[in-house]
């Protein structure tokens, strides 16, 4: 039992470096959001996994936890690219852009 | 010229508080305090009047002070009076917040120039209802576990934030609020006065404390930390109401 | 070691709030001192071994050695006020800007 | 030298540190967000030192309440500008 806990911790803790690296050696805004979100997701889910394995009496609060990252992430990367997307900081070589078509503006400034 | 004297005068009082921490028979070595010679092990062995010897999580029953967490036994009992007052300090920074940014009738919400997208909102519905749930856990586990009214209440505020700031037209009933402030005030100091009647001092502990470690245990102190727990949040709640307003502009 | 940095954290506080003459800086400035002011009160309670002051069914008895919970009680009503106090100052910072239209103390009182 | 006095160490320069920039930043909102980061700093060093009630407490009003009362003052004041 233990065993699988420290497995699920040592791969939270591989996803989190991850995810730093990527912040710091992805180009620019878009491509760090989906670093930064997708592997910290990942690597908080196996670092809960890993502490219910350890501690299994705390598996109602820790179910609660991994919903609340479920919903709170995804909708705080989707957050900071609508507000990276309107102060103009997209980079020049996008090759489709919906917003536009749908009538989004940026910010005149 | 101004920069050196104020760069002056601070390091003259950093070096005047080093000096005054090594040395100091009142200010001990960091990290080899001998809690014996202080109050706080008195409030650790819970016998500030009786002597109820050691005290065994889930054994003892009817201790002087019923409370798991050693701290909320000192901010809701043995120092209540002291948190009266600093509930006082927070009810009356919120009065001046209201007065200075309220004044006029005619207010209206802080327009943002962007409106949040259909996700946001849905999905902040559903991150009230967990962040809502966890202060009220907070507030209600405060004498076994961390936490308490002050966290606790900071929390349910912290979730009509998060409500303000993802739905555009959302406006809570800030008459609800004040009236809730007002009540749990006031039945702070009716639960200190029925101290006062029923044992022999203000805001005494009148309840049976119960088994340590036990929910429904410490006597009045639960229901305290629910009056904090309440108060604290309405009033941040509306200081952020009153910050998210703004005066009519008559143009 | 944590408690000379929290003294440096005072310090810095106080040059910020000496030099600066930008209101919400001045604020910036009040709130390290505070968090400065926090971390010494804590750190006067520390013992190196000692567990947190909260029974519980593995720390189950009041023999064992806890850190020392009346600094913490202090400090836990402290940041709520601080709270209030930081609000009520940003209210006043909002109405001194309405009136001058500026944030620097010493740009004040000239456009009247 | 234990492994809780050089975690100590470390989190006793990042806080220097980030209260130096917190102070010397020349934007506003810079200062407000580093302000912002030495709160969850703190929160670290109570932890470190046994205090979770006021870890908890910290966590709460320093990384949300504070900062976002003074992001509301700015926005107020930007939007007063834009007119």
């Amino acid at each position: 039992m233990l065993i699988a806990s420290y497995v699920f911790l040592v791969i939270g803790g591989l996803f989190f470096l991850l995810g730093g690296l990527g912040i710091l050696r992805m180009p620019d805004t878009f491509n760090r959001i989906q670093a930064g979100t997708k592997a910290t997701t990942l690597g908080s889910f196996s670092i809960l996994i890993g502490v219910a394995f350890a501690n299994p009496s705390w598996i109602f609060k820790i179910i609660i936890i991994i919903v609340f990252i479920v919903i709170s992430n995804p909708i705080g990367s989707s957050a900071i690219a609508k507000a990276t997307y309107r102060s103009n900081h997209i980079p020049t070589n996008l090759v489709q852009d919906d917003l536009a078509k749908r009538g989004e503006e940026h910010d005149t400034n | 010229m101004k920069n050196l004297i104020a760069f002056v005068l601070s390091v003259a009082l950093g070096v005047l508080m080093v000096l005054s921490l090594t040395n100091n028979d009142w200010f001990a070595q960091f990290g080899y305090v001998d809690l014996a010679d202080r109050v706080s092990q008195s409030y650790i062995d819970k016998d500030v009047t009786g002597n109820p010897g050691e005290i065994i999580f889930g054994i003892t029953s009817n201790p002087e002070n019923g409370a798991a967490n050693i701290v909320t036994s000192i901010v809701v009992d043995y120092r209540s009076f002291d948190t009266l007052g600093e509930v006082t300090v927070l009810f009356i920074s919120a009065l001046g917040v209201a007065l200075l940014l309220n004044s006029q009738d005619k207010n209206k919400r802080l327009a943002l120039n962007f409106k949040p997208n259909f996700m946001l909102r849905v999905g902040s519905r559903a991150l009230f209802a967990i962040i809502l749930m966890t202060g009220v856990y907070v507030i209600l586990h405060g004498h076994l576990t961390p936490g308490g009214g002050f966290p606790g209440g900071t929390m349910i505020a912290s979730s009509i934030l998060l409500l303000y700031l993802a739905d555009d037209q959302f406006r809570t009933k800030v008459k609800g609020f004040k009236l809730l402030e007002g009540v749990a005030g006031s039945f702070y100091v009716i639960i200190g006065l029925l101290g006062l009647l029923l044992a022999t001092y203000f805001l005494q502990n009148f309840l049976p404390t119960g088994t340590v470690g036990d929910l429904l245990s410490a006597g009045v102190i639960p229901i305290v930390y629910i009056l904090i727990g309440l108060k604290v949040g309405s009033e941040i709640a509306g200081i952020i109401d009153n910050f998210l307003t703004e005066e009519e502009v008559s143009l | 070691m944590i408690q000379y940095a929290a003294i440096i954290l005072i310090v810095f506080g106080l040059y910020g709030l000496l030099s600066n003459r930008n209101i919400i800086k001045m604020i910036i400035s009040l709130n390290i001192i505070e968090i400065g002011l926090n971390i010494f009160i804590i750190s006067v309670g520390f013992v190196y071994d000692g567990i947190a002051p909260i029974l519980t069914s593995t720390n189950s008895s009041s023999a064992l050695l806890y850190v020392d919970p009346l600094p913490q009680a202090l400090v836990l009503t402290a940041i709520v006020i601080g709270v209030g106090t930081t609000a009520l100052g940003l209210a006043l910072a909002k109405k001194i800007y309405s009136k001058y239209g500026t944030f620097e103390l010493d740009e004040m009182g000239d456009n009247e | 030298m234990t492994l809780t006095d050089i975690i100590m160490a470390v989190v006793s320069v990042l806080l220097l540190g980030i209260a130096y920039l917190a102070i010397s930043s020349k934007k506003l909102i810079k200062g407000v967000i580093f302000l912002s980061a030495l709160s969850m700093l703190s929160v670290v060093s109570y932890v470190l030192m046994k205090a979770p009630d006021v870890a908890l407490t910290e966590a709460v009003i320093g990384s949300g309440m504070v900062t976002a009362l003074f992001v509301f003052t700015l926005l107020s004041i930007e939007k007063g500008e834009a007119k």
